[in-house]
């Protein structure tokens, strides 16, 4: 009867975490089988391909700027989603998270249709061109990446408990000094951790570019373009080698995203 | 001078109905109450870190019920003490002077002196997470007092801290409103630490102020049950009827004896005699004077160094504390025949309702 | 001064909510922009269109079947990763977290390699064939949408005090019952929330299908193919149908999560 | 009866260092000590909710060290009741029954009779969440005695009720033992707690068991500096030497008086002398007896009825505490000359040491 009754407990504990070791089985296993199909040989020398380092290139110019942007957007917005009680919150939480659910397609669907609009028309005529050119790549991967920013950043001041800024505002504080001699360097590493999760994240970001800027050779090949075009067209090496970069790269950030103590939920 | 006049304020669960109060300069004032009387948030209306819903709040005679906190000159020592983790014991003790744009010279010699007078100058560059419990409470003073402000707002200052550095620290406090010249407002749920610290009390029940008094005051003349009760006088006795004579106020206590009380209740309702345990008189015998009763001990419970005596006295029961020796002395057991009596001082006569009448009131209409 | 003062709180809070509701209306006017491009005539006529009702039909059956087993696989998962500890925590955190890292084109590639390696192409000879077939899509969709799952799963369980189960346990539980009779229970409108994020996020998902599955009419086109084929060849009325589909689903799935009350923590 | 052997086991920042007692049946064992001593990680090894590191746990002879905790037998009521949200206060209580497949009916008749001698058979069906911190307690208590356990463990019972409803609660539990047949072990932090509930206290600090003893012997016997200082005992003297007797143990207090202890120490080393200050006997005027010495009144802080009363006797300070009242009999006031004396059973002779001797040598080791 007891070895019965030690042995439900050591049965259900063996279900459960069969679970959680198949899956990570499954999911190293398949993610690992990209290794096999490329020599070290055919990776470097890939490296060296004027499309690959172009398409390199542009993604860290086009991540750059979209990332500096969402920190920039994302720290404030995240500080007010914290601390403050906004009208409609519950309408704002959902549309701050939209596109963290949205396929990236639709993301760029949209942007293809606004500057359908009178507003997008004037902009593209009096300020610039965005629609299936360089300048709207940044904005086809900003706009579903922005999510997990606000959210990583909401994370990170929530972890800061607010009455540290209260007891500043009584040593003399106002709201911007406690937010900058308080908050802010409280809530550093998750922030750092939130722009590091932010760009890895942006780095593969496909769907929208492909929509709103096109898959044109040279032109709008950010990385996961590149692979697309690349596989697509039988140039396998050259595909797989930046499958590998952008591989490596999400694990590095995940990894220096969670060492930093980051977070991002969802809720 | 802090004063206060009819503050309301909703917060989640916690609610402040109509409070008003004045607290001098230099004063050690202690709000007293249980667990979710809504303490907390009178405390922070104070230092002004939330809108009052109605009211005012008054800081040496101006109006600072719009100011945000960092307007009002009023340091807030929360339960943990929420020192900056991410500056040193200096830098904390230096933060509200650097944003006075201080000198770096005067600052350290602010800093040096504050240090000193509360013994911490020896952690200056100390981080406070390496600091025990003491040394981050009196870091956490230093820079609430660092600023010289108005008046410095301790939440449950000792409750973290283990029972021997409670009382020294406890000590320390009492010296303060000398020491630096500022008005102490301090909350806590412990009576013991009340009566031991403050100048004046007041204790705060669901939103209402009960009874603001000396302790003296509100430890021998509660004015309702409530208060009665939280300071932990045990014979709350009906009264029948009372009359003034020569020598006192004599009262009829329901089913029992008659007692003289000192002085007439302020309130025509019916009125309950208050009598401290500590306060009932008990010569073994039944033989006792004019102004003594004769009662039956029914119980002695034992507990610690003293001892609760429970009397029968008629119907009634009452209690006397006394200590383990002088029941040794008395030879008392269950069942002796003794002579009780108490001093006509001893005898309070409140109202018998569970708040102040006045208070009542607003009560039932808030909940009717 | 005073003025002064007073005037710098507000416009620091001016500041920080400008950013938010910048972000909020910059997403809301984006994805509003989609819909004066369609009139009601139109939208339901295409909802009539056979292409279209087999990428609806064939999309519900496959996110149907991957969220089924995310959801088998998750809770128990969710359940080892909120309640015990298990060696090598940070690697298994991190391997479980990476597809949501992870563009969802390698998750494609990743399956692609995988049936080449021999285990695969085992599978495909002697069980069932799943690169460029119906099956494959079913694999394609679990890839990418297992870790928001396993996420929200745990997020579930997290909100329940494990004290529950211990008190349980002390009247008489074993660990299976104290799961089934309290742990289960207690989060289950969490749960529910999570199977519904990660089914609105199944029916989203595009790049791994398109490259494991290809993009062929009337076979692989789960919802996001169909709206990449009719948007390039050019059938915008079926393309902006399909997207409005999928915007409401996820904006009716997003507000449902969280009203149930669900998370999903990234940490 | 359970016992436990030698318990080691770290959790964080808590462990136990080589725990071992023996709890009696229908006793009522109430482990005593500060935050962080580890007290609610020994009620969860003896639930066997945690595997210990070391050691051995047996209940009623049976060796239970690897048995899951469904399999002891032990009901465990966490500090905050723990209710299970989702079921009724009906099903909450018919949790262990269900899972031992007891008939419906016996379930009904077993809840109701809980239920009735609990007094909360008018709340079956409501929900947990609904009722007040009291009757969440006793619905957790019906739930943990449901299955007839052989022992409860109880986490701080009482500190999440108010301070009325804290002593009502405190003397039901106090009839548990004998009106279920069952044995209480009580974590508590409050040391007056205690001494009102227990049969024996276990005094832990930093996971180690410091004494064990009946309230009588933990109050008046502690045996080494912590438990005398936790148990509140104010005059710990140094004792420079001391000899047997005819009359007793004559002990030469270090600058002070000489006084006589009952007992001798039982431990050779160096010994402080022990004295509750309710046991200081004060007499007014300089002239005593032989076993009475004069002393000098220095501060008198009075501290609600009680009063705290420091005498001087030649460098050494003595505390005595004295109800107002007698004070004011005996007319004193700082500077009074007085007569002190103390019956040699009021003094108890300990190790002058921190912890005891036996425990400080392996305290020593853990730090040094």
């Amino acid at each position: 009867m007891f070895a019965r009754l030690f042995s439900q407990n050591v049965l259900f504990r063996m279900a459960v975490h069969a679970a959680l070791w198949a899956l990570v089985l499954l999911l190293a296993g398949v993610l690992l089988s990209i290794f096999p199909f490329i020599t070290w040989q055919e990776f470097t020398e890939s490296l060296r391909d004027p499309q690959v380092t172009y398409s390199i290139n542009f993604s860290l110019l086009c991540v750059g700027v979209s990332t500096a942007v969402s920190v920039l957007l994302s720290i404030p917005a995240g500080y007010v989603l914290s601390r403050y009680r906004i009208p409609l919150a519950s309408v704002v939480d959902t549309i701050v998270d939209l596109p963290i659910v949205l396929p990236q397609l639709i993301a760029g669907i949209a942007l293809l249709m606004f500057f359908q609009t009178p507003p997008g028309v004037w902009i593209e005529t009096n300020i610039m061109e965005f629609a299936y050119s360089r300048p709207g790549v940044v904005l086809a991967i900003f706009f579903p990446t922005i999510s997990l920013a606000v959210r990583s950043m909401k994370a990170g001041f929530d972890s800061v408990d607010p009455r540290y800024e209260q007891v500043a505002r009584t040593l003399g504080c106002t709201e911007w000094q406690a937010f900058r001699k308080v908050a802010l360097p409280l809530a550093r590493n998750s922030l750092i951790a939130g722009a590091v999760l932010n760009w890895a994240y942006a780095l593969g970001v496909f769907g929208s570019v492909v929509m709103f800027s096109g898959a044109t050779r040279m032109k709008t090949d950010v990385i996961p373009v590149a692979i697309f075009l690349n596989m697509t067209t039988g140039r396998i090496d050259l595909g797989l080698t930046l499958t590998i970069v952008l591989l490596v790269i999400a694990v590095v950030s995940l990894a220096l995203f969670k060492r930093l103590g980051g977070k991002a939920t969802l809720a | 001078m802090i004063e206060i006049r009819d503050i309301h304020k909703r917060l989640g669960d916690f609610s402040l109905r109509g409070v008003s109060v004045a607290i001098q300069e230099r004063e050690y004032f202690v709000i007293l109450g249980p667990t979710g009387a809504g303490k907390t948030v009178l405390l922070e209306c104070i230092a002004g870190l939330h809108p009052v819903d109605h009211g005012q709040v008054f800081i040496n005679g101006v109006d600072v019920t719009d100011f945000p906190p960092e307007r009002r000159r009023i340091s807030y020592v929360p339960q943990d003490y929420v020192l900056f983790p991410h500056l040193s014991v200096y830098e904390n003790i230096a933060f509200s002077l650097r944003l006075l744009r201080w000198p770096a010279d005067r600052i350290e010699a602010r800093v040096t002196e504050l240090t000193d007078l509360l013994r911490i100058s020896h952690l200056l560059h100390r981080a406070p997470r390496t600091l025990s419990g003491g040394e981050q409470q009196r870091t956490a003073l230093a820079r609430a007092l660092a600023p010289q402000p108005t008046a410095l707002l301790l939440d449950e200052p000792l409750s973290a801290l283990d029972e021997t550095t409670r009382i020294a620290v406890g000590e320390e406090l009492k010296t303060l409103p000398e020491r630096f010249g500022t008005t102490l407002v301090h909350v806590c749920h412990d009576f013991e630490e009340a009566l031991r610290l403050a100048t004046r009390i007041g204790i705060i029940y669901q939103g209402l102020l009960v009874q603001v008094g000396t302790p003296e005051e509100v430890f021998t003349r509660p004015n309702c049950r409530f208060v009665a009760e939280f300071t932990r006088v045990r014979n709350l006795l009906p009264v029948e009827q009372w009359e003034k004579t020569a020598h006192g106020v004599l009262c009829q206590i329901a089913g029992g004896p008659r007692l003289l009380a000192a002085e007439a209740p302020a309130w025509n309702g019916p009125v309950i005699a208050t009598i401290r345990p500590e306060n009932v008189v008990i010569k073994p015998g039944s033989q006792g004077d004019a102004s003594s009763f004769s009662a039956t001990v029914t119980d002695i419970e034992v507990i610690g160094g003293a001892a609760d005596v429970v009397l029968g006295v008629g119907e009634l029961r009452l209690h006397a504390l006394m200590t383990r020796q002088s029941i040794g002395q008395a030879a008392l057991q269950v069942g002796s025949q003794v002579a009780a009596s108490i001093a006509p001082a001893d005898v309070h006569l409140a109202p018998d309702s569970f708040l102040p009448p006045e208070l009542q009131a607003s009560e039932e209409q808030q909940t009717g």
